[in-house]
Formats: structure tokens, C-alpha cells, sequence
């Protein structure tokens, strides 16, 4: 990681409500490059919300969003995918009905003209699609498969393949691993190390500690919509961190018998 | 590091193994297949001798599926957005009645009269759209105000304006105008006038036309209806809006996370919608001439019964259009045929029913199989 | 058209949605001839009352080659072509209960049986006119059907007052054409007759009335029968219905079809099956088959 | 650690307090409540003098208002439990036909053939929901498909039958019948007598009828109605069942997993609303003495508006049935008041198309007050 | 725990197939009273399967279920609820435009007699649920509140909460804790962990080796629809336990940097 670069991304003070719901109150968060931005806090802390509006799907209320160093207003999320953000979120944006490999190209079609005309190119989508989910680990039946027929794990995989596909440079994960098993928690967090070796940013969201540190180089702790500051992986010892994550407040007793991380 | 080739996935011993035949077998048209191939081994047995099959007994189903084919495929794309349109049968008679009084009452030339129809009645399913895309309304109510709005004006305008639910006289209005001929011409007259004097097909026996063919061309309700229907299945198969359309319907929130304008699709597809009735409006009016405020009465249910006989889901985000024009050509020869074949007319829709719940049966199944849904 | 053989088919399309019960006579009527003649009858008809699709029917009758079709002409402009089609192609055509003379001359049928809507429509305006109305309110139950609606124009123009808003469109359901009705008639209680178009709105209108208490007090007519049409005649409420006879609209085209291709013969006028005004007097035959063969 | 009292949760910071009179206000009826007073207000300025508010007029829409209830608290339930009939009117017009067959056709008493027939359409009623929720197939299709067949039968039958598809003779049939009574009747008729003679409603001044009160009770058309608002209210809100139908409409799987019986519930509701529809079917039978074909035509689309007006969610698991009897009440005076206040009737559809709108808006907007929906 | 006494629940040989699918080929597991038991293995090995059948929302195609010594056969969630077996599923059963005092109670409503009528008790089930609310940390506007205003961790709170005061003999957990935050993970475990102390056995599915050696008293690991034995605790150590949950497979090289345990 590099601090001396510029930031890929700056969120300056971020606000979000909903209504008479104050999700967000003021968050100022940095990314660079090549880095993996861990993003911590409890249930209901604002962490979806807030990267929500860094891929395009909230507009905030108030605050600031400089993509490499220019001010950017994301009216949508294509906005956000074409400025190179791509994002796998926490309600899998899978179409259950549709192939997988309309699913992983859903909103970027390949196209290949005939004429004048532009169609969808089936054959560069399928054989693009097949390939990707082989890197990942995943031997699709094919391509034609509808996504409704794969198993929970299979699917966050084909979400975070889509995302690391298209994610030119900043990659966005809302809890990506909280459905998975130890087999396929292992195989992301090695998928975000060689993401993030490859130069790309990532935003990792985790209620796990252990996984955090796995893979961090720089944790972010939002409590109740606002920042409770950001840490250098190193500064932060594994229980500071939790206690940081669990808002500061104390823990069950129980905890002792776990070794101090949950 | 650069692979990650010790997860290696081997389900297969859990998932029998699928046929490669049964795999290239099973797709959305096929209930639609299926039940074109029953319809019609069933009629060829029953009614093969009542005239149905005739140059003149094809041209008439023909001209039924055909136009029920035309609302089918704007109703088709519609439904797999994710969204229906009650309103379609309204919007038939509104848009009828709209071009008889700009060219009867108001005497506009006839492709002035079409053109501000097509306009107006896209501008309606924009509207309709708009509704159902920015309240996030079930399109199911918003469609079925609409449908009562515009019933009523296509009943109240002619009723002020004329004093009378039918206004007549357009074929009249429409001579020699050169958009109305697009709508209520033929084509092909030539090679049909020739299998006619070859004996191919059979000739009238006397009046004004005597020693014609029967059917003297291809209406170009049916052209209309053929090209519909390649041009749904090209931009739903082929293309990238045709993958929009199917993400919207399948789920909007997921398609908009990837960057899909979906409202943009939702609403486009209610003016395709709109559009698709509105050729079926002027075809009807430029074939027979008038307009009347009964026009288009539950054709937005036959769409859908189309559309869903041809296996489409009605929840969006599955169909082809394929299967939808196979429904609709399901549903026509079903219509006509049971008059050929001399049913009593009052069971027609006893049979109507039982079909769509053994179509939808049958579609579930082979949907099942294909999404391995539960 | 000189088969003598018996067996001979005929098809009546009419323009009336399925659900519409003055038909039945109709079907009754084609029935009846079918089975004294010896021929094969069939009744088609529109399931919504769509004339656009009637024409189609005409179309598919006239592919499975029947003898003769038997047809109303309910729109001139929609319904010509397809007729004149089945008429070139060999097939012998009687227009029935809806149309002109004329219109039936210029698509090429042999006769017309029935009675001209508006002219119908006109004689009962001149009658009440005579009788001393001069305003009225015209329920109508099939608002969408254009041929019911010139019944109403043809009374008001009998009448000579202005159709406006005395036009009641007001559904099939019965409890609402009866309320309706009541609502009119309070809010406007300068209203001193009363049309209905068939049995549909008659029934609910006679109810109408006798819960407000101005049965027999107002001006009341109908067309068609039914059983409660002519209990209320009877009862004094309703003044005249009109009969169209639709039972001799549907037997005698198959009679006059079925001897024209048995026997070459044919009547040399049209025949005007109405209108006859069906008032108290000489009510039992009408009140035995009414709904049935009246 | 018999307690965990460090987890205090003290969200209120993040959230504005509501006050308790707004929380007071919203709650599913409040559309219905809101659009009551208008349309009343409404009417009464610009109709107060049409005679819509003597005693006659208040009868008139409410006769009318009570038939939309009785047919939209069984559409409300069956909402609430997440489904929806389309059959409702065809159930009303075959029902109706039913019981003319057997009384005056096949010359069974009256009760008897009012009871086969409650039975018969019970059973109908089961069997749409026996399908729907073992297809999994959409409440949609499956009723459509019922729709045309009952339709196709109600004219088939009679026509068959009895050669007509009106039969009437079923007043003279039911003369004295107990259970017609129970349907056909009129309560109250003493105190309405002594309020006419008291001069406190108007008494007719010419006709057969003078002198007596123009309001001579209230019909038991209007008793039903309330007795199953009432009814249906308590259901939803009071019983076990009840909370049951929520959960079947709100979530059938999640429901289905805690151990509510959620395909009996839904088959139920599917049984009470063919319950409802005959008893609107029988009382119209015994008030007008006879059955027609047609009778019923578009009656599920007034019910399911009815039930839309009052706040129910199409989409089930939400509604409640005050607010359909509200919708109900709207529509019945909205469509009444129309006629009285002079307005071209063909407009009425036009009218009825915005209210829809207009209501279903407000009503989503209170509704996302209430649940905190997004 | 007291391997002693007998089992609560027999599972024996519990096979179940979905179409071509199949789910569990012969699964065998006892529950006694007063035990943790964990149900641990990869994605689709079939643990959500294997307790579907147990609360009644499966029938198994093949095995034998043994309910306090006796043969059950659960039709349905019902019966299972019924004999006291109570659940709390991966995908939630809560209904979001329900109030929480219903949703608490769907299923098991209170009743109270009027006359011979039986009404719902509104007064008690507002009174229950917002105690048992208190109970568990959460503070309720009032029992009225919609569900769907509540976060993801109330509402999975909600859903324990009902669980406990329903279970009376067993209670059922699918992953409840995959989206909860440090502190809610940690009030759920103390949860189980008092449940268990009352006698009552609790049948608990993770993916998180620590959360399962926190409060389990025995493991059982699925693998591919095949159980590959259960052990005590004490008698295996985390690193073998993981190795079993991944399916006996090798983890990517990631894993060294995680300490071991994911
Ligand atoms: N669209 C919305 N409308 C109203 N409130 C919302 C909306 N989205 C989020 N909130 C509220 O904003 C707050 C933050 O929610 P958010 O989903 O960002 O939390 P989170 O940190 O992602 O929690 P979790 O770890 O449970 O995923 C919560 O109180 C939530 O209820
Ligand atoms: N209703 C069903 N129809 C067909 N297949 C099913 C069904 N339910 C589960 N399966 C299949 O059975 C297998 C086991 O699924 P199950 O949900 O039990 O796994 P799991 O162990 O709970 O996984 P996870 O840890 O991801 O929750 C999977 O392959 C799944 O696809
Ligand atoms: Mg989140
Ligand atoms: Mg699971």
C-alpha cells in the first residue's frame, strides 16, 4: 500500500437520510490504490448505505465524492461502473431465472456489429464467462445454465467474478463472505489479495475480525452513521479492533472463552 | 497464487446427468410446440373436411392468430420487463375511434390521422409507464384505471362529437393514401392472382369479382404481425437491450444495481405495448372502414392468455417471444376451429379455459425442468 | 343451387356478445326451422359483441362453405366486405334484424328480414310523441354496441327533442341499471317517459319503478319481450313493447334459404318482422313464449 | 447471564420521534377514511339539492354501495391472504343461474336449491384455490381460466336447458320460502311505516304506492353486507385465523415455516369469496325474480377496486376490511352521485379511472408511513 | 451434556432427494437434552436440508426420525412446532408489514375465551413480546412496530427471541448469525449458551469455526450430503475441525496469514 499516491477515491463528508432516518451523519473515508479498505462496524452502522453511494445507487444528501482527484456525481449506477467501480453487494444482484453468462455480463453486453446494427454477442459472452468461473474454482455445465439452478456459494462466486471482470479499478464487497464456507471464505480473501496486487482498490465489508486482518491494509470503523476513525493495518491490535466494531460498548461475558475475537 | 486450482468443483456425482437431447429439447417455446403440434393434429382429425383448411379456412385463422399476435408481442416483451397492461383492449378502441374522428370528423388527410394516433397513443403508454415506474404501483391497477379512461373517452368523444358510437367512412377518407395502404393493403396479389388462374387455389363463382382467386393476397395485418414478431425476438434474443429486458423483469433492484435503466426499459416496453395497439387499431380500422367504441373489448386478457400459453411467466423476467406468437397462433386456430368444427358456441370459452390451465400446467413443468427452480 | 337433397347447412352470425339473453330466440327460432326443414343450423356470434371480430366469424363461416349464412349488418363499413366475399364466393346471404333494405340490396343479399333500429326507433318516438311525452330518459345497456344506441336517436328524433344527456349508459348489472334509474329519475323529475332497449335494462327499470312509486305513472316503453316485459304490461306499468319478432327474423331466412336452394323459390320484398307494438291487449301468446319463441 | 444488559439499544438519536396523533391517524383505513369525506364532501356541495341526500337518494347508493361490499370483503381476505379471483363475476352470474335451474327448472324449493348452490360455488371455490396453491401457478391465470369456463357454462347451461338464458319465475317460486326471505327480504318495514307516518321521511304522492313511506325498510341486501363487513373485521383483526391470513399473504413460505396452515388458510379465503359472490348472486336472484346470462360481467374488477380504494396491498399481507367496505362505500357513491349531479354517464368510467389512481396513491403513500417501507 | 441420557432426537439414515438432486444420502445424528450440538460443512453440503426435515418442512425420501424414543413423522412445520421443536431458518420467517407482537406469535397465537368464541389476545402477545424484547437488548417504538422497519440484526434477534420462547425442547438455529455485527454475534452466542443451560437442546449451524467451539458440546460435519462423524469437544482441535468443514479439500495458501482458522 501506498499513501504517498493519490487517493482513488475521497468521500468527503459524507451525509445520507432516509426520511426522518439519519443514516449517514458526516463520513470522510479515503481509498487508494492497490490497497483492500476494510469497512467495520455493527448492524445498522451505515457501512452499505455508505458505499451505496459510492457506486452510484444513493445519491448523498450532502458531501463530496472526488474519483481521482475530480468531483463526480453518480445520478446511477452505471455511472459508477463505467467511472470503473464495480461492486458485488450484500442482496446478490443475481437474476435467478437468467444464464450465467447473461448474468455476469447483465448491464455490460458484449456487442459485436453486423452492419449498422449491434447485437449481442453470445458466443464472446459465453466463452468469456466460462473462463472466469474456471479461474474461480467453478466448472459450470455451461454457460446457458440459469443462475437459479447454482448453489448459494456458486453465485456470490459468479457476483464477485462479475465485479472482478469489470472492476477496472476500484472493487467493492458487501459482505462477501458471510454465506460462504471455509473453503469458499479462503478462496475470496485469496481473490481480494491478487485483486488488490493487480493495483486495484478494494472495499472489503466484514463482521469478522479474522478476516479483516487477513486481508486489510487499512480499517475503517463507522458506528451509528458517523467515522470512528481509520487505522493502518499494524496500529490495531485484533481486540482494539473488535471493541471499535462492536461500537465501543462491552461485550457478553461469553466472549473470554472465544479468545477474545469473535 | 495467479490460480487458485485446489477448489476444484465436482458436483457432478450428486446431479444425475441431463441428455443432450431432452437438453436441446427443453426451452421456453416449447409448451408452445408442443401445443401447436396437438391443436393441429387435433383439427387436421376433426374438422379436416369442414373447409378449415382451405385456401379460404387458412387465410381466416391466419388473420385471427396474426392479430392476436400483434398485442401478444408488444404484450409479451412487456410481461417479461416485468410488468402487464390492462389497458391494451381499451387503447385498441380509443386509438380506432382517434383516427376516424381526426380523419372523418376533423377531415385530416389519413396519414396525418395515423401518425397523431401512433404519437398520442405511445405518449398514453409513456404515461402509463411513467405511473407505474415512479409510484412503484402494481402495474395491475394502473393499467386498470387506464383501461377505464380510456374506455370512457372512446365512448364519450364519439357520443359528443358525433352523436353516435360508430363513425364510419374512413376507407372512404383513406383512398389512395399512401400510409393507409401500409395498414390495409395486401401484398403478394400478383402470385395469388396467378395461383388462381393456375387452379392452385380456388376462384369466386360469380358477382363483381368472378373468375378471382379467393384469397387475393396477404393482408398486411399479417406482414405487420411477422414482423412484430422478428423484430421482438431479434431485440430479445440478440441484443443488449433484449438482456436489459429480461433483468428488469427478473428483478429490478438487481438490474439496477449493475446499471441497467431499468425505468427506462419498463416504460420503453409500455410504448411498445401501446405502439403494438395501435397497429392493431389501424389495421382494423383501414380493413373495415370504421371505428366503434366496442372495439378491442378483453383483448388485453386474450394478450396475456397468449402470452402465457406461449409460456411466458407472468411474474417477468422468462418468456420468448416465439412462444407468445405461438400462443397467439394457438389461441386463433383454437377460436376459429372450434366454429369450423361446429361446436356450440357458448362452450368456446368452457374450452378457452381449460386450455390455458393445461397450457400453464404444462409450462410450469418445462420451466422447472429448465431453471431448475423449486 | 338446385341441390334437392336435404342437408342442405346454414350459419347465423349475429353481432351480440355471448352474454346478451335476447338472442336466445334467435337461436331458438333458427332451431325450430333447422329441425322442420331438415337442414343443419349453426349460431355464431362475437363473444365481447367486438363487430371486428364478426367479421371474421362471417370469413371462417363462409371458408367451411355452408349453403347460406344468415347475418345481421351491424356496421355497413365492417361487415360489407367479408359479406360480399362469402356472396361472390357461391354463398346465398339473408340479412336479418340489423341493416337497411338498402345496404342489404348492396352487399348482394338475397332479401332483408327484420326491422330497421332507427326506423323502429322513430315510430315509437311519433307514438309517445302522440301520447303526449316530452322528455325522456333512454336506458341503454349496451352502450358499446352502436345498433341498440340508434334506437334511442330514432326515439328522440320521433319524439323531436334532442338526444343530450338522456342517454343512460348503465351497465348489465341489474341492481345498478335499477338505481341508476331511480338516481335519474330523482334528479331530474321532469322526466315523463321512459325507453329501455331489451329486456336487461327493462327488468330492472320495471323494479326501478315500483319502488319509487311511479310505475304506471310514467310514459313507459320497450323493445323486445321477456317475461317481465310482458308482466308489466300487463300490469299497466309498460305502455307498449316493441316486437321485432325475433323468432320470424331467424325461422324464416332458414325456411326462405332452404326452399330457395331446394325449389329455386323466393319471396319478392324484403320482410319486416317489426315493429309491432305489443300492448295489453292480446297478451297470452306472447306471455307463454316470451323469452322463448317471442 | 441471566440477563444481557450491556446491549442497551438506544437508536431514538437517528430517528425523529413521531408524534402520537400522527401515529394515531395512520393506520389501512385511513385512504378510505380520507377519500369517504371527500367524495361526501364533494357530493354534498355540488349535489346536496338532486335529491341524493332525501331518504330515497341515501337508499339508492347505498343499495348500491352494499352489493360492492358483500363482494369485496371476500376479495379483501383473499387479498390479504395473497391471492385474487378473477372468476367473482362469472361465480355471481353461474350461481345465480343455479339457483333458477333448480327452483323454477327442476322445481326444487327454494331453499333447497339456494343451499346445492352455496355448496356448489363453495366447492368451486375450493377448487380454484386447490389449484393455485398445488400448481404454485399465479391466482391470476388459474381464475382467469375459471372465469371463461363458469361464463361459458352459465349460458350453456340454460341454453341447453331451458332454451332461454333469462329464467325468470323465481320470485313466484320463492313466495313464502324461508330461506329466500333471509335473501330477498326487507327488515325494519314497521318502523319505516310509522317514520312515514310520522312525516319524518317523505311518503309517495302519486302512483300506486301513495301514501306510503318511499323508504318502506331496509333490505336484507344491505343487512348482509354489514353482517359480513362486521364479520370479516373481526376475523382479520381479532382471531387466531386471522392473524394467519396476514401471514399467508405477507410471506407464504415464512408463514408456512412457523406452522401456519397457509394452503388451508389460502383455500379458505378462495371458499369465502365464492361464499360472498353467491350471496350477492342470491339476493340479486331473489330481488329481481329471475337470472340472467350476463349477469355479474366485470364484477371481480369492482371488487378488487373496492378492495384497492380501502388500502389493501394487491400484493397481499396487507389491508383491511373497513377500508374495502370504505372502498366500496366510495365507489357505490362516486358512481350513484355521478348520476345524480348530472354528469354525462359515459364519463363515469373516465371518473372512476382517476379515483382508482388517486386512491391507490395516497394509499401507497400511507402505507410506507406506516411500515417503514422503502 | 450427558451422553447418558437418551437422545431427545434420532435422526437414522436420513436420505432425502430433490428431483435429480440428491441432498442427503444417508445422515445419522443424535441430539440429546441439554447439548450444543453443531452442525457444521461446506456450502451445500446439506445441513439446511438435514434440520428442514427435523422441524417437518421435508419429509426425508428415505430414514427414520425418533422424537423422545418414539417414530415421528412430521407433515408438516406444525407438527414439529407442536412436539417442541422450534426454528430459526437461514432465510428468515418473519413477515415484514406484520407487527412484531404477530409475527412473535404467528403460529402460536394467544387466545383468549369469550364466550365460546376464541379471540387472539392482543394485550397479552404486546405484553410478551415486548418483555421478551427487552430480554434479549432490544428496545421496540411499541409492539406494533412493523418488522419491516427493523434492522436486519432486530430482526434476527426477533426471530431467536420467538425461538426460545417457543422451544421448548429443542431449539434450531440455521447460521444466525452470518449478517450479524461483533455485538449482536456475541449476544447470540450468550443466548445459546443459557438455552443449553436450561435443559434444552440446541441444534447449531455455522460456518465459523470459533462461533461453533464457543458454545458447541458436540460437532457433527456434513459433506456432500454424507456425515463425517461427530466429534466431542476437547477431542478435536480447531485446525481439524476446519480441515473437516472444507470437506477433508486443502485451502488456498491464504490461509497461513489467517492463523490458521478462518
Ligand atoms: N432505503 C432506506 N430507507 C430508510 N432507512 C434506511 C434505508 N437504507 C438503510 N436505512 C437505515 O440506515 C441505517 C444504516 O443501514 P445500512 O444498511 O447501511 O447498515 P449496515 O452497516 O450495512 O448494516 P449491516 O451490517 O446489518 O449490513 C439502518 O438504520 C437502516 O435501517
Ligand atoms: N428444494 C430443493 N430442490 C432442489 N435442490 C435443493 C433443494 N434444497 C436444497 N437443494 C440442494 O441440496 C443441496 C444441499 O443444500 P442445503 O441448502 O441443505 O445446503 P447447506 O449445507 O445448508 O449450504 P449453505 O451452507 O450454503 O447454507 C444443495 O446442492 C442444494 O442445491
Ligand atoms: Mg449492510
Ligand atoms: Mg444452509
Amino acid at each position: 500500500m501506498n499513501p504517498e499516491h493519490a487517493p482513488l477515491i475521497e468521500m468527503k463528508n459524507i451525509e445520507k437520510h432516509f426520511g426522518s432516518v439519519i443514516a449517514l451523519a458526516g463520513v470522510s473515508v479515503e481509498i487508494y490504490p492497490g490497497e483492500c479498505h476494510c469497512l467495520l462496524g455493527d448492524n445498522g452502522a451505515g457501512k452499505s448505505t455508505f458505499i451505496k453511494t459510492m457506486s452510484g445507487v444513493h445519491r448523498p444528501t450532502s458531501g463530496e465524492i472526488l474519483f481521482e482527484g475530480r468531483p463526480m456525481r453518480f445520478d446511477d449506477p452505471r455511472d459508477a461502473i463505467e467511472a470503473g467501480i464495480a461492486t458485488v453487494y450484500q442482496d446478490l444482484a443475481m437474476i435467478p431465472l437468467m444464464s450465467v453468462s447473461r448474468n455476469f455480463f447483465m448491464g455490460n453486453e458484449p456487442l459485436k456489429k453486423v452492419g449498422p446494427l449491434k447485437f449481442f454477442d453470445h458466443a464472446l459472452a459465453a466463452e468469456v464467462t466460462m473462463s472466469e468461473m474456471r479461474k474461480m474454482g467453478i466448472n459450470l455445465r455451461g454457460p446457458d445454465q440459469a443462475v437459479g439452478t447454482l448453489s448459494g456459494g456458486e453465485r456470490q462466486t459468479v457476483a464477485i467474478a462479475r465485479a472482478v471482470h469489470f472492476g477496472a479499478k476500484v472493487l467493492i464487497l458487501d459482505e462477501p463472505t458471510s454465506a460462504l464456507g471455509v473453503r469458499q471464505t479462503a478462496n475470496v480473501l485469496a481473490t481480494i489479495d491478487k485483486v488488490r496486487k493487480q493495483g486495484i482498490a478494494v472495499v472489503f465489508i466484514t463482521h469478522n475480525v479474522r478476516h479483516a486482518l487477513a486481508v486489510g491494509d487499512r480499517f475503517t470503523v463507522l458506528n451509528r452513521g458517523k467515522t470512528l476513525g481509520t487505522a493502518q493495518r499494524g496500529q490495531i491490535t485484533p481486540d482494539e479492533l473488535q471493541d471499535l466494531m462492536a461500537g465501543g460498548q462491552e461485550l457478553v461475558a461469553l466472549e473470554d472463552s472465544l479468545g477474545g475475537t469473535v | 497464487m495467479s490460480e487458485t486450482p485446489t477448489v476444484a468443483v465436482t458436483d457432478d456425482e450428486r446431479v444425475k446427468e441431463m441428455s443432450a437431447f431432452r437438453k436441446a429439447l427443453i426451452r421456453p417455446e416449447l409448451g408452445g410446440i408442443c401445443g401447436t403440434i396437438i391443436v393441429f393434429t387435433l383439427f387436421l382429425l376433426f374438422a379436416h373436411d369442414s373447409g378449415m383448411f382451405n385456401s379460404q379456412g387458412i387465410m381466416n385463422w391466419s388473420v385471427v392468430s396474426a392479430q392476436f399476435m400483434i398485442i401478444a408481442v408488444g404484450a409479451c416483451l412487456l410481461m417479461i420487463a416485468g410488468e402487464f397492461d390492462l389497458s391494451v383492449g381499451s387503447m385498441i378502441g380509443f386509438a380506432g375511434m382517434m383516427i376516424a374522428i381526426f380523419s372523418v370528423t376533423l377531415g385530416w388527410p389519413v396519414w396525418m390521422a395515423i401518425l397523431v394516433t401512433f404519437a398520442l397513443c405511445i405518449a398514453i403508454g409513456a404515461l402509463n409507464g411513467y405511473i407505474v415506474v415512479r409510484t412503484g404501483l402494481p402495474s395491475f391497477i394502473v393499467t386498470l384505471a387506464l383501461l377505464f379512461i380510456l374506455r370512457g373517452f372512446t365512448i364519450y368523444l364519439p357520443q359528443t362529437i358525433e352523436r353516435k358510437t360508430i363513425i364510419g367512412g374512413v376507407a372512404d377518407a383513406a383512398q389512395g393514401d399512401w400510409l393507409a395502404a401500409l395498414f390495409g393493403g395486401k401484398v403478394l396479389t400478383g402470385l395469388f392472382s396467378w395461383l388462381g388462374e393456375a387452379g392452385l387455389i380456388e376462384t369466386f363463382e360469380r358477382g363483381t369479382r368472378a373468375g378471382q382467386p379467393v384469397v387475393d393476397g396477404i393482408p398486411m395485418l399479417i406482414v405487420w404481425a411477422l414482423g412484430l414478431v422478428v423484430f421482438g425476438h431479434v431485440l430479445l434474443t440478440r441484443t443488449r437491450f433484449g438482456n436489459w429486458i429480461y433483468a428488469s423483469g427478473g428483478d429490478a433492484q438487481a438490474a439496477r444495481y449493475v446499471g441497467v435503466p431499468v425505468n427506462r426499459v419498463k416504460i420503453l416496453m409500455f410504448m411498445f405495448t401501446a405502439f403494438c395497439a395501435t397497429v392493431f387499431a389501424t389495421c382494423q380500422v383501414m380493413e373495415f372502414g370504421s371505428a366503434g367504441a366496442d372495439r378491442g373489448l378483453l383483448k388485453e386478457f386474450e394478450a396475456i392468455i397468449a402470452v402465457v400459453i406461449g409460456g411466458a411467466l407472468l411474474t417477468g423476467g422468462y418468456g420468448s417471444v416465439i412462444g407468445a406468437a405461438l400462443g397467439a397462433l394457438i389461441f386463433g386456430v383454437v377460436q376459429q376451429g372450434l366454429f369450423f368444427a361446429g361446436v356450440e358456441s357458448s362452450l368456446f370459452r368452457v374450452f378457452l379455459g381449460i386450455i390455458l390451465l393445461f397450457a400453464v400446467v404444462l409450462n410450469t413443468y418445462i420451466r422447472r425442468m429448465i431453471t431448475g427452480e423449486r | 343451387t338446385l341441390a334437392s337433397a336435404e342437408g342442405e347447412k346454414y350459419v347465423l352470425v349475429s353481432h351480440a356478445p355471448d352474454s346478451d339473453s335476447w338472442w336466445n330466440t334467435i337461436k331458438n327460432g333458427i332451431a325450430l326451422a333447422g329441425e322442420q326443414m331438415g337442414v343443419e343450423v349453426e349460431y355464431r356470434n362475437p363473444p365481447t359483441g367486438d363487430l371486428a371480430d364478426m367479421a371474421r366469424i362471417i370469413e371462417q363461416a363462409a371458408a367451411a362453405g355452408p349453403n347460406g349464412i344468415i347475418t345481421t349488418l351491424a356496421d355497413f363499413d365492417v361487415l360489407q366486405g367479408p359479406i360480399k366475399a362469402a356472396v361472390d364466393s357461391g354463398i346465398d346471404v339473408i340479412i336479418m334484424n340489423t341493416g337497411t333494405p338498402e345496404q342489404a340490396r348492396e352487399v348482394g343479399a338475397l332479401m332483408y328480414v327484420g326491422q330497421p333500429e332507427y326506423d323502429a326507433g322513430l315510430a315509437a318516438g311519433m307514438r309517445a310523441k302522440d301520447d303526449g311525452v316530452t322528455s325522456f330518459l333512454c336506458v341503454n345497456h349496451a352502450i358499446q354496441q352502436p345498433t341498440v344506441g340508434e334506437r334511442c336517436r330514432g326515439f328522440a328524433d320521433g319524439l323531436g327533442v334532442d338526444l343530450g344527456d338522456s342517454m343512460l349508459d348503465s351497465g348489465t348489472d341489474p341492481a345498478e341499471i335499477k338505481n341508476k334509474v331511480l338516481a335519474y329519475l330523482s334528479a331530474n323529475p321532469e322526466t315523463d317517459g321512459i325507453l329501455t332497449l331489451g329486456p336487461v335494462s327493462a327488468d330492472p327499470t320495471i323494479a326501478a319503478l315500483e319502488e319509487n312509486g311511479m310505475a304506471g305513472d310514467l310514459y313507459f316503453g320497450t323493445f323486445d319481450l321477456g317475461d317481465e316485459i310482458v308482466k308489466g304490461i300487463k300490469a299497466g306499468v309498460i305502455q307498449w313493447g316493441i316486437d321485432q319478432q325475433p323468432f320470424l327474423q331467424a325461422y324464416l331466412p332458414v325456411v326462405i334459404l332452404t326452399n330457395y336452394h331446394r325449389y329455386g323459390v323466393l319471396p319478392g320484398n324484403n320482410i319486416n318482422s317489426g315493429p309491432g307494438f305489443v300492448t295489453a291487449d292480446g297478451l297470452e301468446m306472447v306471455e307463454k313464449f316470451a323469452g322463448e319463441y317471442r
